[in-house]
């Protein structure tokens, strides 16, 4: 992990930590919402971006964590903070069974593949009502109960955010990191240079799933509240564009691109009105067809002018 | 680039910082409406925010409540349970409302009212059926609208009297599955076959269903759809076009048959489906109900629909209340409720509690149930007659 | 009730073909996969429904209309946003395509949501009168609808087969460069293409309007559909769409009647997933 | 007919081709010689404009086509048979000899070109329905032949037929060249490892190392040339 990134982490954790107090209170919520899609899509950018591997079904996982968690907080009572556990564990089983059956696919097959057992998981969520409460969703316990419900589930959200951020950022920059890319740059290549690729794609798929189960359970517990449409298509747009527009493959990428769609967005409320996904999809069009490295990308550009600015301002 | 990204998220980070913070206190009173604006039942929603402003008006310009200036804030729940929680927590937690009115899909209102209970702020339900709203017996949950078990309850008789067998489709959430699932036990208690079927609601191919009906024997002969979204329209068509009905009769389970997307999508066929509805010319209003039909009629240019008189009723008996316990804390607002006696537009609203298990718990109970049958078209409209009471 | 069944399945297993061979044939030529492909029939539906809502047209110039207008908008669809995959040296076009086709699905849907509202509508019925196959009853609209697709997806496969350029979108499939060499326009004939098979999406969504009625997001099923049909039938496989949608038609009615309603929709993915899996070449594509 | 002045190329970010210039007269048979790698393929993928030269002129019967996309280079005239044959597996051999005329200036000679074909390669006339993926690599080779006449080209460029097959099918090969050229007075620009035969049969010959022309001449010359005898003809 690079200095800078810790710098991150650090500058993150505080400023969860003072926002409460300095912030509304929607702001909880809102940054609540930042932290269950920066853990989702920093689940889902080792699985594409990291790995390579184009899953269109990232959102089933979220659903399976969140059933999961919700389902045994019902009925054996586990707590949410172990929830958060179990549904990380549960969508991460589910990842390496998928991981493995997707070894024999590639490119857009495994799209195709991983999209119809998203849908499958969303059919079975909604034919089996009776478990799942169908798509009126199932109700989840806080995990905490009282009037401090909202603010403990808040800096839960803020830590596993940060710690996603952290794994994933050491992730980036370790040897495992390396023969992920391998896999994804020039299987190849790779596979004549010794590295296991089979195990090294099950492995990044099943650790963005095992992201993707924990964000689910946040979710459910936070909101008390786990429904099919978490695990729908629109979701899935909202996980690519999240991860285009902030830079795919890059470590900072899903923290910039959550921020952009839930934050920004929500500053500029006011503005976009009922616009805001039409606005997003156009900007993501926009990305994909002249700055293939989104966010990430335009920073790099501008920032050694922004930088020298700076320095010409400082008298440097 | 690793420091401008840095500079780039520190820059966010302080920006969100020094937002300016929510307005503080102000002497006003507040009440929330998180209502469907955009999707979902958003026509019933823009009902519902036309009645709050109308009484909230008239509130106003007798002196508001406790001598404070009544404020509506409203919240667009978008039909979703997702963004139903997030619209009432944004609600409660930065505009701190003395009460939350206006919700409307069950699935959505069973997710927001676990919210409100968890944050000790007051709902109060107009027309959402489900059972579970009230059966949890909270003291933070009142409803003065119908519930599913009253209104199977009240159209069994009209089942009981014309059909041996029917058949339920039913939305598989909160609303559909409660109604299914209670009208089932009461009606093979009163001797009748009964088959139901789910289906999620979002469906728009209802034909495999249909044709299982269709299978069936002895044959279904009422259809009850017990359905919020699209299929409400759609049921009745596949339907006809399977050739199940005419002959298998339909019921809706309320009264959306009077929307125009009705008439467009089914035409003709649509002539001889019945529904369920607390809406009928033989309703007796109140003299204040009356006076709200007026004025309601007056500025929009449309008769109120009978859920609109309920809503109009809360938002009276939330001023009653504050007024009653000169206060207007939410969780004083929510035990003053309680009390309730209020003369509202169709009779007296009193909160019933039953201790056993059950939905009735701050609940009022003395709704009329009609039906409906379309029995023909009339340029863009069906003629109507009432078959029951 | 097995008949009637079958031939349910028949009927709608035919627009499934009809939606699934326009996302085999722009597989071929441009070796991408459209995930707008649904999107194109929501906007068929729509252009159908106003042109005799609103412009008064009969509904055997209303169809073709609205095949007309999806087929200009997918050709610019490709120009403007799908042709750097030809033009310019990409590194993963597989990607970039996935990417940007999605990112279609998810504007255009937010598009027709504030365009067309998300009301209900419906044409009025083609056909205004119900026929009896076999003794089964269908409606005229139904039967307009299969027969409409039968005869556009066998009308696109004697195209492919015997015409000059259909034979030149064949070579493309087969081999680019050879394709190339041998005087395919690959870039004209991918905008072609792309708008052939929108348009044919758009035929699908026009002929059912009346029958399904529209709404903004009724994109995604018939998007699924048509990934099914074509994972089942083979890539690129016109006549493994056909067999394909019609197999997947009357599979899923009758899975839907005897097996379970609620998991009608997970016998198309697991067809889907099982071909992609253990027989990824489909039903007729060769390895 | 075919000229090119100073030609280079990049593949891949190398460069394969360094300034070369050459001419091919008309109805000239020349073959190019050079080992694997020294840029053959490479020099003529860049005259069928599929690859873009990085600076460098090729005229074809006066006019530059340097830069022009392959199908437009296609209608010239001027006709590519590929090393790999980049043949079309699903389709029958009639179609894809059918592709061969795709260009519309081609399309009015289809009878008598693919009589020509059947003609010089009988055995694509009994294969004619069967599809292409079934035939063995010598009635392959012989496709893509037929294939590149099927346009009637002025030039036909062939790019290595004979590799991977048997003596007996590349004499064939090599003696359906030779009517082509003297029959159809076809100009000819053949590719070759095997240097013996393509001299034997050509006018005129190349020799390509390393991307640079480091020899031409009258065929019969170079046959006798004592580099060429040492480092290819292992005599």
């Amino acid at each position: 992990m690079k200095r800078n990134e810790i710098i991150v982490a650090v500058i993150m954790i505080v400023a969860g930590l003072i926002a409460p107090w300095v912030l509304p209170s929607v702001w909880t919520t809102i940054v609540s919402i930042f932290c269950y899609y920066a853990i989702l899509t920093i689940g889902w950018n080792i699985i594409f971006g990291y790995t390579g591997l184009f899953s269109y079904g990232h959102v089933a996982f979220p659903a399976i964590g969140g059933y999961t968690s919700a389902l045994l907080a019902e009925h054996i009572g586990l707590p949410p903070l172990l929830g958060l556990l179990a549904g990380g564990l549960a969508a991460g089983l589910m990842g390496v069974l998928i991981g493995l059956l997707i070894l024999r696919v590639r490119g857009f097959y495994l799209c195709l593949v991983t999209w119809a057992f998203a849908e499958v998981v969303n059919v079975v969520i909604k034919a089996e009502h009776e478990i799942t409460g169908g798509t009126g969703g199932f109700l989840a316990p806080s995990y905490v109960s009282g009037p401090n419900a909202e603010l403990v589930g808040y800096f839960i959200g803020l830590g596993l955010m940060t710690l996603a951020f952290v794994v994933s950022a050491i992730l980036y920059h370790s040897r495992w990191g390396l023969y992920l890319f391998a896999v994804r740059d020039d299987i190849d290549a790779a596979e004549s240079m010794g590295v296991k690729t089979r195990f090294w794609k099950v492995f990044g798929f099943t650790a963005g799933c095992a992201w993707a189960g924990v964000a689910g359970a946040f979710y459910a517990h936070y909101f008390n509240l786990v429904d099919p449409s978490i695990g729908g298509l629109d979701e899935m747009g909202k996980v690519c564009l999240i991860v285009i527009i902030g830079g795919l493959g890059t470590v900072y990428g899903p923290i910039l691109g959550s921020f952009f769609v839930v934050i920004v967005a929500e500053l500029l409320r006011g503005w976009m009105g009922g616009y805001s996904l039409l606005i997003f999809a156009t900007i993501m069009i926009l990305a994909v067809r002249f700055v293939r490295g989104g966010f990430m990308e335009i920073i790099q550009v501008v920032s050694p002018h922004l930088k020298n600015k700076y320095l010409a301002l400082i008298g440097k | 680039m690793k420091k401008s990204a840095l500079f780039t998220v520190l820059f966010f980070v302080l920006s969100v910082l020094f937002l300016p913070g929510g307005a503080m206190a102000a002497d006003t009173i507040k009440l929330g409406l998180v209502t469907p604006m955009s999707t979902g039942d958003f026509r019933s929603g823009k009902i519902n925010v036309q009645t709050v402003e109308l009484a909230v008006e008239e509130l106003n310009a007798k002196g508001g409540i406790l001598g404070k200036k009544v404020e509506v804030v409203t919240a667009d729940d978008e039909g979703k349970p997702a963004a139903g929680v997030i619209a009432i927590k944004r609600m409660i937690a930065s505009e701190k409302v003395s009460a939350v009115v206006g919700l409307w899909h069950s699935s959505v209102a069973v997710a927001q009212a676990k919210v409100a209970i968890q944050s000790q702020v007051p709902i109060m339900l107009h027309y959402s059926w489900t059972d579970d709203l009230t059966a949890g017996h909270s003291d933070y949950v009142y409803r003065v609208g119908p519930f599913n078990a009253e209104i199977a309850q009240l159209a069994l008789p009209y089942m009981k009297k014309n059909f041996k067998n029917i058949a339920i489709m039913y939305e598989t959430n909160a609303f559909g599955t409660g109604f299914a699932k209670y009208l089932e036990k009461i009606a093979k208690a009163a001797g009748l076959t009964v088959y139901s079927i789910g289906y999620p609601q979002e469906a728009t191919d209802l034909k495999p269903q249909l044709l299982q009906l269709k299978a069936k024997s002895p044959k279904p002969e009422l259809l009850v759809i017990a359905a919020v979204y699209e299929a409400t329209n759609l049921i009745p068509k596949q339907s006809y076009e399977i050739g199940l009905s005419p002959e298998m009769q339909i019921l809706c389970s309320w009264d959306w048959p009077t929307y125009p997307a009705f008439q467009e999508i089914l035409g003709d066929k649509g002539v001889g489906v019945t529904y369920a509805t607390f809406e009928s010319d033989k309703l007796k209003l109140s003299p204040l109900g009356e006076k709200f039909k007026k004025a309601y009629k007056a500025k929009y240019k449309m008769d109120p629909p009978v859920f609109a008189l309920f809503l109009y009723d809360e938002v009276m008996i939330l001023a009653e209340t504050m007024e009653r316990i000169k206060s207007s804390d939410p969780k004083d607002v929510a035990a003053g409720l309680k009390d309730t006696k209020f003369q509202g537009t169709t009779g007296l609203i009193t909160f019933e509690r039953k201790e056993e298990p059950g939905p009735i718990w701050n609940q009022w109970t003395g709704h009329q149930l009609f039906i409906n049958k379309l029995t023909a078209v009339e340029g863009k409209e069906y003629k109507r007659e009432e078959i029951y009471p | 009730m097995l008949l009637e069944l079958i031939i349910r399945g028949i009927t709608i297993g035919l627009v499934y073909a009809l939606m699934g061979v326009g996302l085999a044939l722009l597989n071929g030529v441009m070796r991408i996969i459209n995930f707008a492909h649904g999107e194109f029939y929501m906007i068929g539906g729509y252009m159908a429904y106003y042109s005799m809502a609103v412009a008064g047209l009969p509904f055997y110039l209303a169809v073709p209309s609205a095949i007309a207008i999806t087929f200009i908008l997918g050709a610019v669809v490709e120009k403007l946003l799908l042709s750097p995959i030809h033009t310019q040296e990409i590194e993963k076009p597989m990607d970039y395509a996935l990417i940007m086709t999605f990112a279609l699905l998810l504007f255009f849907r937010q598009l027709a949501i504030k365009i067309f509202g998300p009301f209900r509508h419906k044409p009025p019925d083609y056909i205004p009168f119900d026929v009896h196959i076999l003794g089964v009853k269908i409606t005229g609209n139904e039967m307009l609808a299969g027969i409409v697709s039968l005869l556009l997806v066998l009308g696109l496969a004697l195209f492919i087969k015997k015409s000059w350029r259909g034979r030149g979108w064949r070579a493309t499939t087969l081999s680019r460069k050879g394709a190339k060499i041998n005087g395919v326009d690959i870039g004209k004939e991918s905008w072609i293409s792309c708008g052939v098979a929108c348009a044919l999406a758009g035929a699908a969504g026009a002929l059912v309007a009346p029958i399904f009625t529209l709404s903004p997001t009724i994109g995604g099923s018939p998007l699924v559909k048509s990934y099914e049909v074509m994972a089942i039938g083979g890539l690129g496989s016109i006549a493994g769409a056909l067999v394909a949608g019609l197999m997947l038609g009357v599979t899923e009615t009758l899975g839907a009647f005897y097996i379970s309603s609620a998991y009608k929709d997970a016998i198309g993915f697991l067809m889907m997933a099982f071909f992609l899996l253990f027989r990824p070449q489909g039903l007729f594509g060769q390895k | 007919m075919l000229n090119i002045e100073n030609l280079n190329v990049f593949y891949d970010g190398l460069q394969a081709l360094y300034s070369l210039t050459l001419e091919i007269q008309e109805e000239e048979f020349v073959c190019i010689l050079g080992p694997n790698g020294a840029g053959k393929s490479t020099l003529l993928q860049t005259i069928a404009g599929m690859l873009v030269p990085g600076q460098g002129t090729i005229t074809f019967k006066n006019r530059p086509i340097h830069g022009l996309a392959a199908h437009k280079v296609a209608s010239l005239g001027l006709a590519l048979v590929p090393e790999e044959g980049w043949l079309f597996g699903q389709m029958s051999v009639q179609e894809n000899l059918l592709m061969g005329a795709y260009p519309k200036t081609a399309r009015s000679t289809i009878k008598r070109q693919m009589d020509f074909v059947f003609d010089l390669f009988p055995i694509l006339e009994e294969r004619k329905k069967q599809q292409e993926e079934t035939l063995s690599g010598g009635e392959r080779q012989m496709l893509a032949v037929g294939r590149g006449l099927m346009s009637n080209p002025e030039m036909l460029m062939l790019d290595e037929p004979s590799l991977g097959l048997a003596p007996l099918v590349v004499k064939d090969i090599l003696s359906a060249l030779v009517r082509i050229n003297q029959e159809e007075k076809t100009t000819i620009v053949l590719t070759e490892q095997n240097i013996f035969h393509a001299l034997k049969i050509s006018q005129r010959g190349y020799l390509l190392e390393n991307g640079k022309i480091a020899m031409q001449g009258d065929s019969k010359v170079l046959l006798g040339n004592e580099h060429i005898k040492k480092n290819y003809l292992g005599i």
